[in-house]
């Protein structure tokens, strides 16, 4: 069983890595947009690996039917050979080499003090089978405030949308 | 058995010899759907159907299943290569992936997940990539437009059915696919009684999300040719092809669980027996129902006009005696198998009555336009549904907190969203002209 | 206006009967004498509150007695010289321009000048009440030196009658297009250019409507013979040498 | 964004274009346009700005024919124009060539002109309902309207040996006496169609997608049907009470009763409520008929040889697509000098400019279909 589990393991974490570096170099944003996409759906894998089912179907349902839904709706709208051609730039390498610095440091630190300080708690066997009512009872008793406001900062964001495109149609 | 296997991957094998059943036997059931298809069109304009391939068209689904394996496979000059390629098999895995959660049988499920229901619909919702992939991939102005006609339409129609079952699971309590059908058996009725609305609105979101009947815009021939299939041909468009039908199945197999009790029998509480024995009448049916199918095959094998029709009308007659005879020993046997069996037979037939009324519409029903296709989704099926979440709620509160009883709660509930329904239906009549003022 | 009296009138329609070996009982054909004047009031009171309306000369198809000789083919009357209330005012109107008015199988024709044509089409839709042109169309008259009549059928819906008006124009001569009279001209004439290769002055875009855009000639013209074809343009798009 | 000069009724010019205009290009070969017919659409989106027809893919050149046959020769070419309707061709060609030589059928000959003409309207109406409700995605009327239309063909094919191009009628009368039963075949066909045609009724007149689908489509006033020329069921739609065969009745019409169902606003459902009062008036029309057809004579006393005075004549008819109209002019000889043909179709499908303004694409599959054109007509 824990072999099994084991290798599922480093077979999502391997996909992910994979895809998300070939996300990023891809200069077909079409595929550029697929990769993403697997990249998120193996971590989804991982989630269901460690039988947090609901955080499993929030991220498949949320991320990859929901927002990559979006953005590949948008790079088909926005006819891409225009903006192929224009032309592109890449003098801000300074700044992105300093923070890519910045967080290198930080995960080698993370990994070297890793195995002493940061121990994460060691796996329980089974979290609660029943975690989607266990995270629904969180979220609806103990965080019902911030819940609310999220909600209706959402609702905003819908009216504001809908608003911006109603003058343009 | 158990030894034989090693211990680590022993919960693995079940499920696992489970999927290769429903991977094998899904292209030959989406086959003979479109043979049902064809065969129930023909009957309702007139006319035979195929009739040529084997008795009475039996054969006809091999025979187009090879001839599209035949078909010459053809790339369009400038298509983007890995998308052509990736769409289809991405809307075939998405569609088959859905069939993990769909309990079939008490036992016969691959994985009972307790968000089982929430899993389908995230997968068959994942479907909408392998339309607009294909779309964009082939690279042609008429299937990108139908691409993006038929994303968007999903999307719309998805929010919809999702509702309609999210009312249905306020009574059952659960997710998992399995508790929703015992709270049926529990509750001695199935949801589609105790919430029409909810069925209602899942049944047209459903054919909504699917592609079909009234609102088949994306392959609308008479004017985008085929939507997003125009490039494909030969097996890739097979592919697309056992999707569509694939997705048709899952989504009668859920609207049976959810709505229509699953495997429980319809007269589920009906416990008379048989004098002296302890087979309950309904149980009867099923058998009864294979061993008149048989013996009208037997009836048909020898008007058969060539001699292998002959053969094969026999070998059909014999698969059904067999089948009848495995129905009538199930009785007789412990009672996990005979509920396995006959649960099977049950949950298969409410699918294809589910699918019946699909073609039903499809060959009555002329097309909707988009706008209205929009119109409808956004102006009436979404907020009928909310409405009818309320509704539902309403009702559970009134039966804890006043202690009605399950009936008397549901009927004013039922009665108000039916109001709501005829309010809006109303005002929006699809028949608002989109005719602007003439355009000098 | 002349009612074309083979048509049978609804309202003096005579009681059913059953066969009757001569005619169809409908037809209101009283055997008058053929030498009738031409200017007589109409025989039957028809319902229509047209002007006075010349006779139905019934002579034109007298009862087919069975004791005629065989083939007793009765020819037509020759086009007679026709002088009604509309010819009248239309000569009024526009004096010599209209050049003849004649009637040729009941059927009221007027010949007009071509320079007119507008003015005199005005007038008949707006003060005649000719608010349909049924068809506009050409005929080739080679030998003649204005070799092209165009004839156009109007119809009023409100006296429920045909009126023909034509036309004589030469070779390469425009003709005032009635388009800005009647929309339906747009095609007809289209047609009438593609076929006769006659120019309508004011039609918004005169181009070929049923040949190619690049064909050479004008097929309905009586010198187009009907085995000719624009072989260039044939061997261009249609890649075949010879022309059949 | 004006084209040259078109006020209104031009065509779409390409070059003038829009900021985000395309040309979008349907036909000649579409699934939806009854026949090679080519329309380029200027949309703006999915909304359509401008459209031109063009056509003359399917032009044979009837007219200069006819010029190098004799009078009996070119009847068959008439019945190849509107191919759908070719006993009425043949009945106004039959009629002006009489008209003409100032001669008139026989009674019994004008009776069973009118029986044979008015099914033909029945089967060419349900040709174009079939094909319409195809357009607009009811896949199941077309099946029923063809097993209705075989009844028809079947009595064409009875009298006179052929189903589609009849070339039923001879000038003078008719060739053939009719068969024994052909009385009885009628009945059993009109008695069984009135049901029928309830059957279409119930299936698409109160259908809400269909009424969705083509109420408010399409819309052309009365002023601009009786400018464009337009005739017929569409004329009859937009709420002209006109239909020749009661204001100029010609073959036996003045015998029988029959209304001539209209409407007002003229759009697609308009035009769809007075196609099908219509079959219902023909199917009355030929039950009266068919009660007491006269005894004698079925062809009139002209010789082998027709040598028309010179002289020239217009007789028009009431097609089931409009007023079909012939202009023969004889020279004396025994060919024709000039046969015009007025083609329905041809002028109807004018109006399509004006009907598809401001529709969407899926309303210009129901436009063409509303206007019912044959393309064999329109480019004759």
């Amino acid at each position: 069983m824990y072999v099994l589990n084991s290798i599922l393991f480093y077979f999502f974490s391997a996909l992910a890595i994979a895809s998300a570096i070939l996300m990023v170099t891809r200069r077909n944003i079409v595929h550029a947009a697929v990769f993403l996409i697997t990249t998120l759906l193996a971590t989804a894998g991982i989630f269901l690996q460690l039988q947090a089912e609901f955080l499993f179907i929030v991220q498949v349902i949320l991320y990859v039917g929901g927002i990559m839904v979006l953005f590949v709706f948008v790079i088909m709208l926005v006819n891409l050979d225009v903006s192929m051609r224009l032309v592109q730039f890449n003098r801000q390498w300074f700044v992105a080499g300093a923070l890519a610095l910045v967080l290198g440091a930080q995960v080698l630190f993370a990994l070297w003090a890793g195995h002493t300080s940061l121990r994460l708690p060691a796996m329980q066997v089974d979290i609660s089978p029943k975690n989607t009512e266990a995270v629904a009872d969180a979220l609806f008793s103990k965080y019902m405030l911030p819940f609310e406001i999220a909600s209706i900062l959402l609702l905003v964001a819908m009216i504001g949308a809908v608003v911006m495109a109603k003058r343009r149609v | 058995m158990g030894h034989l296997i090693p211990q680590a991957i022993l919960p693995y094998v079940l499920p696992v010899v489970y999927a290769v059943v429903i991977v094998m036997v899904l292209p030959l059931l989406a086959g003979y759907i479109v043979l049902m298809e064809r065969k129930v069109m023909a009957d309702m304009q007139a006319r035979l159907g195929p009739m040529r391939v084997g008795p009475h068209g039996l054969l006809q689904p091999i025979a187009d299943a090879v001839k599209l394996l035949l078909k010459e496979d053809i790339i369009p000059e400038n298509a983007d290569r890995l998308m052509f390629w990736l769409a289809p098999l991405v809307s075939v895995t998405m569609a088959l992936l859905a069939y993990s959660a769909l309990p079939i049988g008490p036992e016969f499920q691959i994985a009972d997940l307790n968000i089982g229901l929430l899993f389908i619909l995230a997968i068959s919702s994942l479907g909408i990539y392998g339309i607009v992939l294909g779309g964009w991939a082939s690279n042609s102005h008429y299937s990108l437009l139908g691409a993006l006609r038929s994303a968007a339409q999903l999307v719309s129609y998805e929010t919809a059915a999702g509702l309609g079952l999210v009312s249905v699971l306020l009574l059952a309590g659960s997710l998992s696919m399995k508790d929703i059908v015992q709270a049926q058996l529990d509750q001695g009725v199935w949801f589609i009684f105790s919430v029409p609305f909810g069925f209602f609105i899942y049944l047209v979101g459903s054919i909504a999300e699917t592609n079909r009947a009234p609102f088949d815009l994306p392959e609308a021939e008479s004017e985008l040719v085929a939507g997003y299939m125009t490039e494909y041909s030969g097996f890739r468009w097979s592919l697309y092809f056992l999707a569509e039908y694939a997705n048709m199945v899952i989504v009668a197999g859920i609207a049976t669980t959810v709505f229509l009790g699953g495997w429980l029998r319809p007269l589920a509480s009906f416990h008379e027996h048989f004098p002296g024995t302890s087979i309950e009448w309904p149980d009867a049916f099923p058998s009864l129902l294979t061993l008149g199918v048989a013996f009208y095959c037997l009836s048909l094998a020898p008007k058969q006009p060539v001699k292998i029709q002959k053969i094969v009308m026999l070998a059909v007659a014999i698969l059904c005696f067999i089948l009848s005879g495995a129905l009538l020993g199930a009785l007789f046997a412990p009672t996990g198998v005979m509920q396995g069996i006959h649960g099977a037979f049950w949950f298969m037939a409410k699918v294809f009555a589910y699918l019946y009324a699909f073609l039903w519409f499809r060959f009555t029903f002329p097309r909707y336009r988009f706008d209205q296709l929009m119109r409808l989704g956004w102006r009436f099926l979404i907020p009928l549904a909310l409405v009818n979440v309320i509704g539902v709620g309403v009702a559970i509160v009134l039966r804890q907190q006043l202690g009605w009883g399950p009936v008397a709660s549901l009927i004013p509930t039922t009665l108000a969203t039916l109001g709501v329904a005829i309010w809006l239906a109303k005002d929006d009549a699809p028949a608002a002209t989109v005719q602007t003022a003439d355009g000098e | 206006m002349v009612k074309d009296p083979s048509d049978k009138d609804p309202a003096a329609k005579p009681p059913e009967s059953t066969a009757e070996s001569a005619a169809i009982p409908a037809k209101p054909a009283t055997p008058t004498p053929p030498s009738q004047p031409v200017t007589a009031t109409p025989p039957a009171a028809t319902t229509l509150p047209a002007a006075v309306k010349p006779p139905a000369p019934a002579a034109a198809a007298p009862p087919k007695a069975p004791a005629a000789p065989p083939p007793p083919k009765e020819a037509p009357p020759k086009p007679a010289p026709l002088d009604n209330e509309l010819v009248q005012r239309l000569k009024a109107k526009f004096g010599d321009a209209i050049r003849e008015a004649t009637l040729d199988r009941k059927q009221a024709i007027v010949l007009i000048a071509a320079e007119q044509l507008r003015e005199i089409s005005r007038h008949c839709r707006d003060q005649e009440k000719f608010d349909m042109l049924v068809d506009l169309t050409a005929v080739d008259w080679p030998k003649r030196e204005k070799r092209f009549d165009i004839v156009l059928n109007l119809y009023s819906f409100a006296n429920n009658e045909r009126l023909r008006l034509k036309a004589h124009s030469g070779e390469n001569e425009p003709v005032p297009s009635v388009y800005d009279v009647w929309p339906a001209a747009n095609w007809l004439e289209r047609e009438c250019y593609d076929m006769f290769g006659i120019v309508f002055e004011g039609h918004p875009d005169l181009k070929r409507i049923l040949m190619p855009d690049e064909w050479q000639g004008y097929p309905l013209r009586k010198d187009y013979d009907i085995l000719k074809q624009d072989t260039d343009w044939v061997r261009e798009n249609l890649g075949i040498e010879s022309g059949q | 964004m004006t084209e040259r000069g078109t006020n209104g009724m031009g065509n779409v010019s390409t070059t003038v274009l829009g900021a985000d205009e395309i040309i979008l290009n349907m036909g000649p070969q579409h699934p939806s346009t009854h026949g090679v017919l080519r329309v380029k659409l200027k949309l703006d989106g999915e909304r359509v700005v401008g459209s031109e027809c063009i056509i003359g893919y399917l032009h044979r050149g009837v007219e200069k024919i006819a010029e190098h046959r004799s009078y009996q020769q070119f009847a068959p070419y008439v019945d190849r124009m509107d191919y759908v309707a070719a006993v009425s061709n043949g009945l106004g060609y039959c009629e002006a060539v009489e008209k003409l030589l100032g001669t008139e059928a026989p009674p019994r000959a004008r009776v069973v002109r009118t029986i044979l003409t008015e099914l033909q309207r029945i089967a060419s109406h349900l040709l174009w309902l079939g094909t319409h409700a195809l357009d607009i995605g009811a896949l199941t009327p077309v099946f029923y309207c063809f097993r209705e239309r075989e009844e028809i063909l079947k009595i064409f094919e009875k009298y006179c040996g052929a189903r589609l191009t009849t070339h039923a009628f001879r000038i003078g009368g008719l060739q053939y006496e009719t068969y024994d039963g052909f009385e009885q075949d009628v009945k059993r066909f009109c008695d069984d169609f009135s049901q029928k045609i309830d059957e279409y009724e119930t299936l698409l007149t109160e259908n809400r997608i269909w009424v969705g689908r083509t109420k408010g489509v399409g819309i052309l006033s009365a002023e601009d049907a009786i400018a464009m020329g337009v005739t017929g069921p569409v004329l009859r739609a937009s709420g002209v009470k006109w239909d020749l065969r009661k204001a100029q009745p010609y073959a036996a019409y003045d015998l029988y009763e029959f209304e001539i169902p209209t409407r007002s606003t003229g759009d697609t459902y308009d035009r769809y409520v007075v196609r099908m009062e219509e079959m219902r008036q023909s199917r009355r029309i030929c039950l009266q008929a068919i009660e007491n057809i006269p005894t004698g004579p079925i062809m009139a006393r002209i010789g082998k040889v027709l040598k028309p005075p010179p002289g020239e004549v217009y007789h028009s008819i009431e097609a089931p697509k409009g007023e079909l109209g012939y202009y023969i002019v004889s020279d004396g000889t025994t060919q024709p000098y000039r046969v015009r043909v007025r083609p329905p179709s041809f002028i109807n499908l004018q109006a399509f400019d004006k009907m598809a303004r401001g529709a969407l694409i899926a309303d210009v599959v129901a436009i063409i279909g509303t206007i019912d054109i044959v393309l064999g007509e329109v480019d004759r």
